[in-house]
């Protein structure tokens, strides 16, 4: 679960690094107290989406006036599909340098591992591409945890005086802290920036929090899904993987891997796959109607196609979830359904019985969602 | 032959009086798995389908003498912990089926295991199978005919899917490997096919990866640099996936501008792994790196 | 540094491990209240020297007079050279089984190691010698740390009810994290008792501190030292490392080893050593005057013997501090003096001077001492 | 030849501004040791005794290439860091002066030099010379004549009084090590003594004890079991030591009932390993196994 940038800094700010005096607003007039008080203020969308920069999501406002026209503009607006609800109003900061910094699960050392590198300010993926050889990594064994050479390193890859050897320390020392006590797959400060003054200053922040170990973070667990839409909020709330995505074929499947290769054929054939919803292992009845339920209710998809590999799953299940979801809502789209595996006779027979066609073969089932999707 | 368990593996089920755990041990021993034990604290001295229960590992090594293998199905708040009993007891071979296990935990348990020579097949795995001698792991077990392809995997349905693919067109499978949907796991690409390598049986093997992180890649890099090698066919799902969204297993996700469809597939096809473009591809491509 | 059983015991209970009730008393009057209140008692000597029960140190009182009695007894005895200034009063616990626990470091394993034996009450050292068979040993990781199942083992070993899992798990958790906590080289607890109602009480409790650790810890620092002799306190307030022995020959040497090889010649050559005083590596003149000093003002010591095996340590340097406490104190005993290595010449020219032969085979040296020591 | 170290070890001093840091530093240099760089946080830059010293060993190994070893002078709240740091860097050999370290530290960093096969000479020690090769520490060089006597001690200056006696009658030394005097120590006598079986030079090996701990009798007890062996000639220092004193070193105390002299003096001898009585009884005893 990924963690505001405001969320961040409070953590960060907690564990002793420092940040740039701010607020966060939710109106106009509040980004106007915040930039009376505080001069010169930078406004920051607060959202989980990347690339919010270059979305226009992040402005300077040399007055309270300007900073309320700002305000009034972000908030009203939304940032690659997520509505700006919140600002982050921070003093501008003077900087001599923008530096990186972050902590990150490496999976395939499977260790922690910093990344240092004197270009913050962009995206560390570009950067990884551009210019890998000016990231440094020093990968740290999780049995031992933080060791202050790190530190020591980190001045040297970021080209620090001496004298900030102290703060750098506070630094990395913190953030692996920040790791643990959040159990938190990143920790990124990004920029890391050297103020004029020569002090160390994150500009910017990202914590992501290890979902399979939210239930050790209560507070946190409360927040949980609050980046999802209205509909995937649903399907998890039915116990379902949901992912919506933009195509008109609605789909379901069991597992991951199978769900992904069936959005994947449906693009191969020339449709596209208007979701990604996993009915996960051994589902029973009463979840597949809801499943049903969910996708012939959802506006998008023109077509509905149910591809499950019975192992655990019985077809027999499935097939009376769908003819229950069917009588419920009515049959207001095609649904193609897919079926293989542990009572797939008698689940044929009771799709069939309801004029419902049940494919053995994939591809064949594919072909025919998209060609209906077409007409 | 076929790697990792075979028909004289010694095995114990932990959690095996569990709902998930007392189901699959059933499926299990009908394979003919050798389960000489099971744990379930507290419930040592009853029976589950007529293997005997311990309350510890210790006790079930010291009735039945060493064990080779396990396989956990306990919930994700007590895996870490069953994790080391079974590797602090001698066991060589952990299959971690159990779902949800926090990240940092596996991080410590994969590295301790690692260290220690032993093999951690998962978390949040189907498991491993070699077919007609050893099953464990929770995988319909009729879709898999015997044969000499390798099947390492990130997946599950999509698995058995392939293998069904790779029955019809009369492929059958040596060992049957799921790496496990976590960000972090005990095997990786590269350690389990090292392991094919060394197989006899296997002839061929069959990658089938997602999106998400960079195993695929890292194979690819491996396997271009390989002197003695065996074909290797791929499949990866998760072309159509936005990044930033969990794709149902945490392992899943693009994020940090690594692992997605692209580079994956086309990292493999400079090495010379053909990529399958639908599921029922990959026995057609396999016929083709076999030269048939 | 070893804890005292009352020291120990509080901490444990802070930990959650259940003790007996009961107060530390350092007079008769209060062990009568203590029993008054509390009824049958034990009464156990405070003292960290081992071996305390076979000494008599550990008695029940029936009634409050004769707690009074028995506390007037120990508060004026010693044991093992020990003098007795504090009591614990403790409650009589009915008990059916008596259990050992202990978490130490092995230095052959180089990690912590759980001991546990149903054969509790003995001390370790004879049930290992006698019964290594009785002893299970479950080693810990040390970058991965406690982990349950060990609760589940020491439950098995013990041969526990089913019921007391949780107790069992408080016990052993809390012992790790002592170790961690307080840099504890030994958490032990012998007996751990199965009191008649079923419950887990740690019947004794000892903790060791590691020393090289006391810096952590600043309110064990400050009773570092307190089981020492005066005379071995006043050695190390000087910085030396100084034990005291019963023979009538004062050694001077520099290194552990070497000191020890030299007490142990005088008695491979029959005399016997008075104490064991290592003055360290490159020490100056006036460390080596205050250790002369203290060496010839001590009491039951007829001869001085030094061995310096010169190497940062000078000779010369030796020789003046010899020198100078001599002018100070009087030649009040004989000086063998033995010297090797960096600037000896000078070193043997200056103690010539004075009258005082100087040796260079440790054999000469250690031989003329016991001759000396036996006019 | 010898072990651990050799000319051609390129080493690193930890600590190398620091008063005794610099004042080994020109000894060794003195001795023909090859130091490449040192280290000193914040004092980059500079030189001691002709040796570049760097703010971190990455620097320095940036600058330098690849170091063999390092020795380390840092303060005890300081040392664990800094073995962490050599070993993270490729270091092979790291040996700790530092006293006073604390227990709990040099348990991890310890185990964690073992598992990846780095060698940790020390905590405490006085370090290890091959003889007119290389000397990482702080012996005073003149004592060791060059020979084929392997010498591994848990002591200092008593380790300096018998290679004294051994070079009295004409006995050299192919490589000296100290194990240390903590309770737990990166070598113990075992590990050094295989080394000491792998190295032509050395034909018998003079093993210097005290009490504290069951490093003795342990190394009795495998070297009954070897079939292949040189001769072992054993001093024991602490036969006069009282249990439950620390007799200077941490790791020289009789307790729970362990390591008392005459538990290692007949482990040892029970192992055909005479045990001298005196420290000049060494040679004589060495001439009795050497059987001249």
């Amino acid at each position: 679960m990924k963690l505001y940038e405001y969320e961040s800094k409070e953590i960060a700010s907690r564990y002793g690094i420092l940040v740039p005096r701010g607020r966060v607003v939710v109106s106009p007039s509040e980004a106007y107290s915040v930039a009376r008080e505080l001069g010169v203020v930078v406004l920051k969308a607060q959202v989980l989406v990347g690339g919010r920069g270059l979305a226009g999501g992040v402005r300077i406002a040399e007055s309270p006036e300007e900073a309320y026209n700002i305000a009034e503009k972000l908030l009203s607006t939304s940032i690659r599909g997520e509505r700006v609800e919140k600002l982050l109003v921070e003093e501008k900061v003077c900087i001599s340098r923008e530096l990186y910094l972050s902590l990150i699960v490496d999976r395939a050392a499977r260790r922690p591992v910093y990344l240092i590198s004197e270009m913050g300010g962009v995206e560390i993926e570009e950067l990884a591409k551009k210019y890998p050889e000016k990231i440094h990594r020093v990968y740290v064994d999780p049995g031992i945890g933080y060791t202050d050479y790190i530190a020591r390193v980190s001045l040297q890859v970021l080209k620090l005086p001496w004298t900030l050897l102290q703060d750098i320390a506070n630094t990395t020392r913190a953030m692996y802290k920040i790791m643990v006590d959040y159990d938190a797959e990143l920790v990124e400060f990004n920029p890391l920036a050297l103020t004029c003054d020569n002090r160390l200053i994150a500009l910017d922040a990202k914590i992501i929090i290890d979902d399979n170990s939210l239930y050790k973070h209560p507070e946190l667990q409360r927040l949980y899904g609050r980046d999802l839409s209205e509909y995937e909020k649903r399907a998890r709330e039915l116990g379902f993987s949901y992912v919506e995505l933009d195509g008109d074929i609605g789909v379901i499947s069991n597992g991951a891997g199978l769900t992904m290769a069936t959005m994947d054929s449906i693009l191969y054939y020339g449709g596209k796959p208007a979701n990604f919803l996993d009915i996960g292992g051994g589902a029973h009845r009463e979840s597949v109607r809801e499943a049903v339920k969910l996708m012939l209710t959802h506006p998008r998809s023109r077509v509905l196609l149910i591809n499950i590999f019975g192992g655990i799953t019985r077809c027999d299940e499935v097939a009376i979830g769908i003819i229950e979801a069917i009588r419920e809502i009515g049959l207001i789209k095609p649904i193609i359904v897919r079926m293989l595996g542990t009572n797939e006779e008698e689940g044929r027979r009771i799709l069939r019985e309801q004029g419902i066609e049940v494919y053995s073969e994939m591809d064949d089932a594919v072909k025919v969602a998209v060609e209906l999707s077409k007409r | 032959m076929g790697i990792l368990v075979n028909h004289s593996t010694r095995a114990i089920v932990q959690g095996i009086t569990g709902r998930e755990g007392s189901f699959h041990t059933k499926l299990m021993l009908d394979y003919g798995t050798k389960i000489v034990a099971g744990t379930s604290p507290g419930k040592g001295g009853s029976y589950v389908h007529g293997v005997p229960v311990y309350n510890t590992i210790y006790e079930a090594v010291r009735e039945q003498g060493p064990i080779d293998a396990s396989i956990i199905f306990v919930p994700a708040r007590f895996a870490s912990d069953a994790v080391y009993e079974a590797i602090d007891h001698g066991i060589r071979v952990v299959v971690v089926i159990t779902e949800g296990i926090p990240l940092h935990e596996e991080v410590k348990f994969v590295n301790y295991a690692k260290i220690r020579g032993v093999d951690v097949v998962g978390p949040n795995t189907p498991g491993v199978m070699t077919v007609n001698e050893c099953k464990l792991g929770i995988m319909p077990a009729h879709v898999f005919k015997r044969g000499y392809v390798g099947l390492v995997s990130r997946s599950g349905t999509l698995t058995y899917e392939i293998a069904r693919e790779l029955s019809k067109r009369g492929y059958g499978v040596s060992t049957v490997i799921g790496l496990g949907g976590d960000p972090v796991t005990g095997l990786d690409f590269i350690d389990v096919y090292e392991r094919f390598l060394r197989d006899n049986e296997t002839k061929a093997v069959v990658l089938i990866g997602e999106i998400g992180g960079d195993a695929e890649e890292r194979f690819a890099t491996y396997y271009t640099k390989l002197t003695y090698k065996k074909p290797v066919v791929a499949y990866i799902a998760g072309r159509t996936a936005p990044p930033g969204k969990r794709m149902g297993h945490a392992g899943a996700i693009i994020s940090m501008g690594m692992g997605d469809y692209k580079s994956k597939r086309s990292s493999l096809e400079n090495a010379d792994i053909p990529v399958a473009e639908t599921p029922s591809q990959v026995p057609i491509l396999l016929e083709s790196v076999l030269g048939k």
